[in-house]
């Protein structure tokens, strides 16, 4: 039994569906299109909302990057690269803004992102509320009828306990003042990238079977208080070991060599753009 | 024989019979390939007895083919992976559809190879009825 | 040449995604409208979006001074079902329709409910022509500060359309599209304002 | 000459996948797929089941792809199947027309038509069977030659593709709600995703292709104590069903030109649980309700499980989780389930690194001078 | 009380039924009722075309025996069901033109959190236990729009403190508390955001003597500081005597009389009423 793969895995009527939710996302930003989900070759969970996305955009022409965590070599990030390549033949890159498609995990690149670009971040758990409200018929009713105390009282709860919001990555955005939306796991950093991003920013859960959407230049707002403003990460007084980047997001090693005491040491998350940086000061 | 009966026995039948009636019609007729055997996926569609609803159970792998004969279509569906039975299926279907006289001599054929498959059936049924419990308390 | 069912579909489709997220922005989809050659009793464009939506799942209605024959194509070619406009994912609107029609469609369309604003009617209309001529304003997601466009059409859609997505997030999303196969789409989270008169007279 | 990226990921996967065909390859033996389908028959059920789509060949490569884990190859079911043009549906399948292999019912002693016990575990000593270690193609031939030379049970004129059903007579007897055949059309969860409250058809759907244990499991709970059902198999049955294709390309459909496409074989199951019905002027009777439970292959563990938890679900208890649809539906899949709890081994470090910042935060107590907050713009809610 | 003053809240022919009738009941004629139930197909007329008014800093009451259609009338006020008919108005809501009950869902749910405040006989409906009970202020005045942190906790304190709930518990979840401490809780937080119009359903049931008597008290001292309209339900006439202006008395999903507390109890006109009133003395 062999088979031929079509353009892009799926056949046409698959992708007709995606595209039609992806047109209501768009117009509805930061609402949660349910759409059918389909099965892929690799599992729930590992970006499947994403790489549907993905497969129902893509053409001949495109630049695909794909980055996890920052990095374009994590084995999910290579995994999807493979799938994609193998049925649509398309180039690939490193380079932020050489892509045309931008299909991420848990991160917003560092290099600000064009007008024309697309970034499809893969989500895990779309649902602002859930931990509120375990209920999908209830959090659905809680959209439609704007009613967000919940996303704030868990802001509120998390300031009487801890001092101040505990949030970490995840932290809820509201949007175009009418939608609380998870931001997909991304860090706190990242949150401040998706308000009037100049590209399009699609977001993908596939176990979930819900696609969402922020059109470039629309107005996305942190959750916070008046007296107790959104805070992100902080990387205060550190820098990359390899580029010396500040101001980034910063992964945290513990040095080798100096044991589990050691000093702690930072490198840049985002990895095509340290490359960029370093290729820059090589130059 | 109208063609629900038909593609009974076929399939329930030996693969020899289709690609023997088949071989036939090749023999005589131009036969032009509208699609190739290929595979695909049939909804089965059952009603369940609780509330007498209709539901989907799940698909089925099948292999379809479609040939054209005297500008007449036939399909050949089959379940599974089979690539060169779905291609004789179509060909007998198009010899039906285009009414050739050789399927005027095959309604033999079809009953014979019934009675055979009938045969069977009755030699399926004896074993299973064995394991059927006897409640009888006392042999009479 | 023939329209690629998979790329020249893609590709007009990431046209449409790029007007959706961008109202104001006109793009072009000509290249791919051209290598139709059907008798339809639409523009070429319209058919190229039909082939792009429709399926066996979706319903959609055809308003026109005889709608026959272009909802009989598009079924045979989508096999998506005809339907009453109340009930239609698509309303396509081609260029014969007369204003009356028109505006039943708006006023029937169905703007979806506030669980599910996503099953609401996409609009589709042929306009004689799409520019970005200052005549009307758009503001709102997907727009830096303004752009504007003009859509040259006999009817009063800006009303209609003001009064249909007067509760957001129910509404419907529109296409416009031309005799040169330009595409404009204005979502329901557009502002749409009248350049000059009544200049601040919000129209949603 | 610029830097470039470390293609660690890459190659580190490819040795990876070495490793895993070795694991697979490494006693220098190999598994025939014909043999995967012989003599792995209620595997390849399960996994036709869970993975809604029958067909044992693919199964059986599936099975071996998957070295017998049973998650894995209805994983690779499942997404060769998004590959696959749906290319037909078929006309509705009856149950009525099985040709039942095996039939029992724990209602009555004895049935019309009889209990047929056909082929079960049920009946073995679950001694563990040494001798199959010795067992070869040739004794397989020898037995199965012996076998057809017994004699069946030649003078019985039971019909196996139309035995009555033990719900007919209760029907019959007014001890079930009568009904009529419902044609309304079915919802289908692989096209749309499915939206609470449900239909009956989306959950019989999603219950069938559950994942086994999942299934069993929660049937299994309403069994023992969320609402502590216990219920009478009215019947179960297994056998093989004909499923036919209407003509594609004429409108009226008659019966007798319609495509026989071949035979599947189903378990199916129905469940008797006493209700109480609300009548006019405020009276109340106790019928019988049922509980319906179907899935591919021999599979009967899961269709009774299924069969309660159908119930379950049509009766609704906010109370029990066992009938909560949201509950249960949402959490028996089994691609869902195993591909979540896995993508827990992906690397989290962005995310864990935001959740340390808040944790060091709250350490420190409250606000903190060095953070950074952000200028965002503020909104009317 | 001014003829030309517009009523806060106004309802007009509101009715309820569960069930959908049958042909015996259609016309709700008493005499094929047993009471408000229909002994064919079990329909319940829980509330027949109800009228009444409420008046700005007024407290009315409504007083009838369980299943009387008193908290139905209630719960249907709060949008928790929906009616089968009729309308209700509010004056701040788009000047007392817009009948409430066919408002979108979004509009009701901002009518609620803004306009409306209401205490549950059962605090569990009113409150998040599993949240603090400070939380839970803050859940209602964040529903209205309030997002500074520190004005809700002071807020949240006082309101507690003022139904005497001790400040080292405010942190507190109220699946923790007694039931009487639930239900000061939860009247907090119905206050909290000054609602112009508040919904209390049998507040007091199930309190013992003595908190009662401070609940009430402080419903009455807040209503006076703040000038609020309270619709009050009770089938207690000790309640309605201690707190209403005005009072309606129902039976059978009916409004059997209304008028000045103190008429009523003084003069009721009805047979059902002097029961009522006998029974108190």
């Amino acid at each position: 039994m062999r088979i031929n793969y079509n353009f892009a895995f799926f056949d046409e009527s698959s992708k007709r569906e995606i595209r039609r939710a992806i047109l209501k996302a768009i117009a509805i930003p930061g609402y949660q299109v349910p759409f059918a989900s389909r099965e892929m070759p690799i599992a729930r969970g590992w970006g499947t909302g994403g790489l549907q996305l993905t497969l129902s955009l893509v053409g001949k022409e495109d630049i695909l990057k794909v980055m996890d965590q920052g990095s374009d070599e994590s084995v999910n990030a290579v995994n999807i690269k493979k799938l994609i390549t193998k049925t649509t033949g398309i180039k690939v890159t490193h380079d932020t803004g050489e892509a045309s498609i931008i299909q991420s995990r848990h991160r917003i690149p560092e290099i600000p992102l064009q007008e024309g670009q697309i970034l499809v971040l893969q989500v895990p758990l779309p649902e602002p509320l859930r931990y509120y409200e375990p209920s999908e018929y209830e959090t659905k009713k809680l959209h439609a009828e704007q009613e967000y105390s919940g996303a704030w009282l868990m802001l509120f709860e998390q300031i009487m306990n801890y001092g101040n919001m505990a949030t970490g990555a995840d932290h809820p955005v509201m949007v175009h003042g009418r939608y609380v939306m998870a931001p997909s796991p991304i860090p706190r950093f990242d949150n401040p990238k998706l308000n009037r991003s100049k590209a399009l920013i699609l977001f993908g859960a596939g176990r979930e079977k819900k696609v969402y959407a922020l059109p470039p230049y629309t107005q996305v707002v942190s959750l916070a208080f008046d007296d107790y403003p959104f805070e992100v990460e902080s990387f205060h007084n550190k820098c990359c070991r390899l580029c010396g980047a500040t101001g980034v997001y910063l992964d945290e090693f513990i040095d080798e060599g100096t044991g589990a005491t050691g000093a702690t040491t930072y490198q840049c998350n985002d990895m095509g753009f340290c490359l960029h940086n370093l290729n820059q000061k090589s130059r | 024989m109208n063609r629900k009966m038909r593609t009974e026995i076929l399939l329930k039948g030996s693969v020899e019979l289709a690609a023997k009636l088949a071989g036939e019609i090749q023999a005589k007729y131009d036969i032009k390939i509208i699609a190739e055997p290929n595979l695909g996926l049939a909804m089965l569609k059952v009603r369940e007895t609780a509330q007498r609803t209709l539901f989907y159970l799940g698909e089925v792998l099948i292999t379809e083919c479609k040939v054209l004969i005297n500008g007449h279509l036939g399909i050949g569906m089959i379940k599974g992976d089979e690539q060169e039975f779905a291609y004789y299926l179509a060909i007998i279907d198009a010899a039906y559809n285009a009414e050739l006289p050789e399927t005027k001599v095959w309604t033999r054929i079809f009953r014979q190879e019934d009675a055979k498959i009938k045969k069977l059936d009755i030699d399926f049924k004896n074993k299973v009825i064995q394991t059927k419990v006897n409640f009888q308390t006392m042999d009479v | 040449m023939k329209l690629d069912l998979v790329h020249d579909i893609q590709a007009a489709f990431r046209k449409i995604v790029d007007a959706m997220s961008r109202p104001g922005q006109i793009n072009s989809i000509k290249e791919q409208a051209d290598k139709l050659d059907l008798e339809s009793g639409c523009f070429n464009s319209t058919l190229v979006l039909a082939l792009m939506l429709l399926d066996t799942e979706q319903t959609f209605h055809v308003v026109a001074a005889r709608p026959s024959a272009t909802t009989g194509l598009i079924t045979r070619l989508t096999y998506a079902k005809a339907a009453g406009t109340e009930r239609a994912d698509y309303i396509f609107v081609l260029n014969d329709a007369k204003p009356e029609d028109i505006e039943k469609a708006f006023r029937a369309a169905y703007p979806g409910n506030l669980m599910n604003p996503h099953k609401s009617a996409l609009i589709i209309i042929e306009a004689d022509a799409v520019s970005n001529d200052r005549n009307l304003i758009l503001t709102g997601p997907g727009i830096e500060k303004e752009s504007y466009v003009k859509v040259k059409t006999t009817d009063h859609w800006v009303e209609l359309r003001a009064d249909k997505n007067s509760e957001y997030p129910l509404g419907v999303d529109l296409i416009f599209t031309d005799t040169d196969a330009n595409i404009l789409c204005i979502p329901r989270t557009t502002q749409v304002r009248k350049q000059g008169v009544n200049q601040w007279a919000m129209l949603q | 000459m610029g830097y470039v990226a470390v293609k660690g990921g890459t190659i580190a996967i490819e040795e990876s996948i070495k490793r895993l065909t070795y694991e697979r390859l490494k006693q220098g033996k190999v598994i025939d797929v014909d043999r995967i389908e012989a003599g792995m028959r209620c595997l390849i059920d399960q996994v036709m089941s869970e993975s809604s789509l029958y067909s044992e060949s693919l199964a059986a490569t599936a099975i071996k792809q998957a070295e017998g884990n049973p998650e894995e190859a209805v994983f690779l079911m499942r997404a060769y199947r998004s590959t696959l043009p749906r290319k037909h549906y078929s006309r509705i399948v009856r149950s009525e027309d099985m040709v039942v292999e095996r039939r029992i019912s724990a209602c009555f002693k004895d049935i019309p038509g009889g209990q047929i016990l056909g082929a079960a575990f049920d009946y073995t000593q679950r001694l563990l069977d040494f001798e199959l270690n010795e067992e070869t193609d040739e004794d397989a031939i020898i037995w199965l030659h012996e076998y057809a030379l017994e004699s069946g049970a030649e003078n019985d004129h039971t019909v196996l593709d139309g035995l009555p059903k033990v719900l007919d007579y209760l029907r019959e007897e007014g001890l079930l709600a009568a009904c009529e055949d419902n044609d309304t059309e079915p919802d289908d969860v692989t096209k749309e995703s499915i939206q609470f409250p449900t239909s009956r058809s989306q959950r019989l759907q999603i219950l069938t292709r559950g994942q086994t244990g999942a299934v069993t499991s929660l049937g299994y709970a309403a069994l023992r104590s969320y609402g502590a059902l216990h219920p009478t198999v009215g019947e179960l049955r297994i056998g093989n069903l004909p499923v036919y294709v209407d003509n594609p390309f004429t409108e009226e459909n008659e019966d007798e030109n319609a495509y026989y496409i071949g035979a599947i074989k189903v378990t199916e199951v129905e469940s008797l649980f006493p209700v109480c019905k609300q009548m006019k002027h405020g009276e109340k009777e106790i019928e019988f309700g049922i509980g319906y439970g179907i899935c591919y292959g021999q599979n009967e563990t899961k269709a009774i499980a299924m069969s309660i938890l159908d119930h379950c679900l049509e009766t609704g208890n906010p109370e029990y989780p066992t009938h909560n649809e949201e509950f249960v539906l949402l959490h028996i899949d089994s691609v869902e389930s195993t591909g979540f709890i896995s993508h827990l081994k992906l690397p989290h470090y962005v995310t864990f690194q935001s959740e340390l910042d808040s944790v060091r935060k709250s350490k420190k107590g409250g606000k903190s001078k060095e953070r950074e907050s952000v200028e965002e713009p503020r909104h009317e809610n | 009380m001014d003829e030309f003053e517009q009523p806060v809240l106004s309802v007009k022919n509101l009715r309820k039924q569960y069930g959908d009738g049958c042909a015996n009941c259609k016309d709700r004629q008493a005499e094929r009722l047993i009471r408000n139930y229909c002994p064919v197909c079990g329909t319940v007329y829980a509330c027949q075309d109800i009228n009444l008014d409420v008046y700005e800093g007024e407290i009315l009451g409504v007083v009838g025996e369980s299943g009387s259609g008193k908290s139905t009338l209630m719960s249907c006020l709060y949008f928790d069901q929906n009616v089968s008919g009729g309308g209700a108005y509010i004056s701040s809501y788009h000047n007392g033109q817009r009948n409430l009950f066919t408002e979108s869902s979004q509009q009701k749910r901002y009518i609620r959190n803004y306009l409306l405040g209401k205490v549950y006989q059962n605090p569990v409906l009113g409150l998040k236990i599993n949240f603090s009970a400070i939380g839970n202020i803050a859940e209602k005045l964040i529903a209205a729009g309030d997002r500074r942190v520190e004005q809700m906790e002071a807020r949240g304190k006082e309101l507690l403190e003022h139904v005497n709930i001790p400040v080292y518990r405010i942190k507190e979840a109220p699946k923790n508390f007694s039931g009487g401490m639930q239900q000061r809780v939860q009247i907090a937080k119905a206050l909290s955001n000054n609602p112009p119009l508040l919904l209390l359903d049998e507040v007091t049931t199930g309190l013992d003597l003595s908190v009662q008597a401070s609940v009430l008290d402080l419903i009455k001292t807040i209503q006076r500081e703040l000038k609020i309209s309270i619709l009050i339900v009770s089938h207690d006439l000790a309640v309605i005597r201690m707190l209403a202006d005005r009072t309606v008395v129902m039976l059978e999903g009916r409004i059997v009389e209304q008028g000045l507390t103190d008429q009523i109890l003084e003069d009721p006109q009805q047979a059902y009423t002097q029961e009522l009133v006998h029974s108190l003395l």
